[in-house]
């Protein structure tokens, strides 16, 4: 059992956010998933005041080793959250995490009071770091910014506060500090990579959303040494994420001191990899300590 | 589907057990010991287990999403063109390697209501889901009649794939002069009683979805699209529909009723402006 | 042939610094090298006032289609070069970019100054990028800062300046405005991402100098966003580079807006790859053309 | 090396004419029709045409280094133990594969003195410098002797490699049982006019490296080291030097003589702490 903000969880293999739809795969794979939930908790994508249907297509493009997103957030908006996917969302086996996004502190501050009624919801995260949304950018980029965000949003809500940094900032651990002294109870980090592909042979960006973010492999790298920063600058507990695959990653960003890890990208390539990560980890783990 | 066994959770192993040609394209065939039998239009994400990620520009990194071509006791069959990094290492397996495999995956074709026939209208390697759809609608005993399309002589090969199917080639060389929605048009003026499932490129998907509707044929549209997860996590395969906003074409689709989709949208979403 | 700064080139392609050592390869592969010059300008690796001996190694980590390097900008320092290094470098058959790094604006500007008096060298690429060593990172990542540093540098030389952005900031157009305000000639991008690994199996950092920067395909859709983004800000000709390893990529940076091409780690892989890319989008371009 | 032709500018493909194994080691022919002749010591760059990248990890990405083995009319042999992402997809080629190649590469040994003999000191897979090295000596006439060591008895049989060779093994298996130094002291002992040329483990050439300037014994130790571009490009392979600084492995090395290296400098280079 791991202690996670007052949460106790299985093991520390969670999803990011937007990479794993539990609605969906219950359709598609049947009771199995719930039988083999492959996360010690369920973070749901970003949720916003208002529906959105995201970005015009392509929303997907292929890189070496990862890829690039512009998916746009499409949720169907609180409301429809708050009625219809809470109560879905609650018979998982799994503690729920929602993750919430808006463009201002005020805004953010509604949501997360909404939520605050609601004893589906164990923690929320604030997306402050979604690269294809202007305001998710600026807020968590700026430490400045971040803190008087934070000091609107922190009263609105007793449950545990998740901060999701953005990776896209000249000193993310600074940005972390700010979230702590706002009052957040974690961190988590990195979001996805700013950036584009042109359609082949075109003069045109591919993706509709025009840019987008990158996630996967490719990423790992950048991502461990983010953690690595942030967990040197905070004492709250820390979500590493960023091109996990395997066991042998989730144990380097625990190295560099993360509590939990969040598993995003690969679980597209297998829906069931998060559990055979987190049995890798268990392994690794074991034998470390021997 | 509920009368369907849902897919395993997870990826799963299995091995290349024959790996045939018709013509440009490869049929490679995978006993599934573990998976439930798909439904026509339904399809699985692949993944070589070797050498996945060693292609052009470093690729492919995601699983690729196939039709099932036929299922049966010898196992799936798919139906691969090369087209880039992905297809080029799956068309490159050999008989005894293996295959990563998650699925039968999405929505699969709807018989037609009784008394209608059913038209098939493939294009290129769009032909695979309708062949599955072939063996079930006969086995139904629902008349059914098919009209192919292809680039050339070579490609046409794919014809033999499904049976007693009328064959047009955009450079003539085999069966028609021409596209397949004429073919399909002088069907449909010799008995417009039917439901018309097709499958194949963005350009022909379109032209038959505006030609029907224009006829108030039913249509069931078989859709590709960039695909991520194929299982309804990442978003990133949408379509979007007449009605607004977007749907998923690997857990809403595959296949689309021709009338939920606006002009253009097949093109969209492959990045083509509509 | 191209212009840039008031140099003639016979095609786009450079070498990203630090990438390609003009006189290491002519003594390895002998006069092939001078003959074929895969660049059609040869920028040096970083050179500062003092001689540096680098990093502890190990240097390089091998990532998901990509590298990390933690060389440490080992130089023979500014003397050694004048005297040594830009005689034997001016036998090259192409114009020399000198990147150069200093820990204050003055004595970048003292080192530009002394390049200033050579005719060996034709541009100037001031390095406020280097994620390995702190001065190059804070000043690249802040505009304001960039701005006071370009004020000193500036007057130190009539030779062309470019800037050498760093991609670990929040807004790197906004900073490539900074370096335009501040008299740069032109801005070059993308230098490496901060990155770093951990040893296999332990829990310490595996490179000897801690932390490193990410290069190669891994990074290519995240330095196309950003020369797409600092393109659309600047009038300066801009030099695009991250992860090019053919011609397409090479025409997709030029699409978004660059005027030249560097190419890096590809050439790690290939010595003479360059040649091949400049080649591949000359094709490109005539087919483009017609 | 002034009397060598230099590396032809850029990578060049070369096939796989002949793949054999020894133990657990694999060795690969490959003709190399353009390349110069290589000396004893140097080393080439390769990475397999096909399926590069696709391993553990999506890696290999980056070229590897590898000492020649032999070269002759049958062109270039290399002797590959499987050791990670890189070494598993070499070899795993089959004959008729395509390899890069960008070589020779670096500094190789230099003879001894007259009157002197060669000490030839290997471990596991180190051994590859050495064959050819024994080969040009021979050639002269020069005295050689020759002590290996190995894991076990399976890696032992890449003492076959070379000719007359004392073997240490360190479950005892074969030959001496214990450290190949040992077999290195008796001959010492027995004959100090010698230069010893080592190869092999980190820790076996820093024990080669004190034992012989403690006896005044000249060597010259063929580093490994990781390596991005194999002809001094990156400045990523560097080895710390006696008087301070670093030399990179790929153009001043990767033969060093002994004495210019400081105690340690052999495991600090490969992430072991001194
Ligand atoms: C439900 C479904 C069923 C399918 N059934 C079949 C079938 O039965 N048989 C069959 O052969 N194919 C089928 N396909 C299509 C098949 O999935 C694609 O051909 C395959 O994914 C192409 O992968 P690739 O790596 O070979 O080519 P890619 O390089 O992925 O190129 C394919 C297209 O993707 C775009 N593209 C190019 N580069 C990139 C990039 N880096 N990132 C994202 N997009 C890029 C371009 O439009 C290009 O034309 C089906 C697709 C779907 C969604
Ligand atoms: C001059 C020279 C000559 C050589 N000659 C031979 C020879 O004749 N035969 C032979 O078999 N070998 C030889 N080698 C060694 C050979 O180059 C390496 O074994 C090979 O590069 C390993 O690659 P890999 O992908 O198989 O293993 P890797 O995964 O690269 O592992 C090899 C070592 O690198 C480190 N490592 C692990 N992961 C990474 C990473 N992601 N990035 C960087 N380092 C990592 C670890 O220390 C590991 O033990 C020689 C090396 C040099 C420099
Ligand atoms: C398709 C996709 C959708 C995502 N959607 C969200 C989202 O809705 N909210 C969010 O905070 N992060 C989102 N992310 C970011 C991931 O949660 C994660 O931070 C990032 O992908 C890095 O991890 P990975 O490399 O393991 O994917 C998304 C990522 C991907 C690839
Ligand atoms: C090993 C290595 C050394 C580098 N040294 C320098 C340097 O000295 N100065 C500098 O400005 N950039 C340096 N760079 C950055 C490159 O010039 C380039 O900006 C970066 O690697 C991105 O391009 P790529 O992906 O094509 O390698 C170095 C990069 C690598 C990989
Ligand atoms: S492919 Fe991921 S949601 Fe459809
Ligand atoms: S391997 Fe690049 S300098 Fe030696």
């Amino acid at each position: 059992m791991i202690s996670f903000c007052g949460l106790e969880l299985a093991h520390p293999i969670i999803n990011g956010s937007g990479t794993f739809d539990a609605l969906a795969a219950r359709r598609v794979f049947g009771d199995a998933v719930g039988g083999a939930f492959p996360f010690s908790a369920f973070v749901s994508k970003t949720i916003t005041a208002e529906p959105r249907v995201g970005n015009a297509p392509p929303r997907l493009w292929e890189t070496p080793a990862g890829m690039v997103n512009s998916i746009g957030l499409p949720n169907r908006g609180l409301l429809a959250y708050l009625e219809h996917d809470l109560p879905a969302l609650a018979r998982l086996p799994v503690p729920l995490i929602t993750n919430v996004m808006g463009s201002s502190g005020e805004e953010v501050a509604e949501l997360v009071g909404a939520l605050d009624d609601r004893a589906e919801v164990a923690a929320v995260e604030l997306n402050v770091s979604c690269p294809n949304v202007k305001t998710g950018l600026d807020i968590g980029a700026d430490p400045v910014e971040l803190l008087a965000f934070m000091t609107l949003v922190r009263p609105a809500t007793t449950k545990p506060l998740i901060v999701k940094l953005t990776p896209n900032t000249a000193d993310v651990a600074r940005c972390a500090v700010a979230a702590q002294e706002g009052g957040a109870d974690a961190v988590s980090l990195i979001n996805t990579l700013r950036a584009t592909a042109m359609a082949p042979g075109t003069d045109r960006p591919w993706l509709g959303g025009g840019t987008g973010g990158l996630s996967g492999p490719a990423i790992r790298a950048v991502a461990l040494a983010q953690v690595a920063a942030v967990c040197r600058g905070v004492d709250i507990p820390v979500v590493g994420m960023g091109g996990v695959q395997s066991g042998h990653h989730a144990a380097d960003l625990i190295a560099v001191g993360a509590t939990l890890v969040a598993v995003g990208t690969e679980n597209f390539r297998d829906p069931a990899v998060a559990a055979k990560i987190a049995e890798e980890l268990a392994k690794n783990t074991q034998i470390a300590g021997l | 589907m509920s009368d369907l066994a849902p897919a395993p959770f997870g990826r799963r192993r299995l091995r290349v057990s024959d790996r045939r040609t018709e013509g440009p394209y490869v049929v490679l065939t995978a006993p599934d010991a573990d998976g439930p039998p798909p439904r026509a239009g339904q399809f699985y994400m692949l993944a070589a287990v070797e050498g996945w990620g060693a292609g052009e520009d470093e690729r492919p990194f995601l699983p690729r999403a196939f039709s099932v071509l036929h299922a049966g006791p010898a196992g799936l069959e798919f139906m691969l063109e090369d087209v880039g990094p992905g297809t080029s290492r799956l068309c490159g397996l050999a008989v005894g390697d293996q295959l990563w495999v998650l699925g039968p995956l999405g929505q699969g074709f709807t018989p037609p209501p009784v008394g209608a026939r059913a038209l098939l209208c493939g294009g290129g390697v769009g032909v695979a889901p309708l062949a599955l759809w072939q063996d079930e609608l006969e086995r139904s005993q629902t008349p059914v009649s098919v009209v192919l399309g292809f680039r050339d002589a070579p490609h046409a090969q794919g014809a033999a794939l499904l049976r007693a199917a009328q064959v047009a080639t955009d450079d003539g060389s085999v069966g028609h002069h021409g596209l397949v929605t004429t073919l399909l048009d002088a069907e449909l003026d010799a008995d417009t009683a039917a439901v018309v499932y097709a499958c194949g490129p963005p350009a022909m998907l379109e032209a038959v979805r505006e030609r029907c509707l224009a006829r108030g044929v039913p249509t069931q549209l078989a859709l590709e699209s960039g695909m991520a997860c194929g299982y309804g996590a990442c978003y990133g395969c949408v379509v979007p529909l007449a009605a607004g906003g977007y749907a998923r074409v690997c857990v809403d689709g595959p296949v689309f009723a021709g009338e939920l989709l606006p002009a253009g949208a097949l093109l969209a979403a492959h990045g083509e402006s509509a």
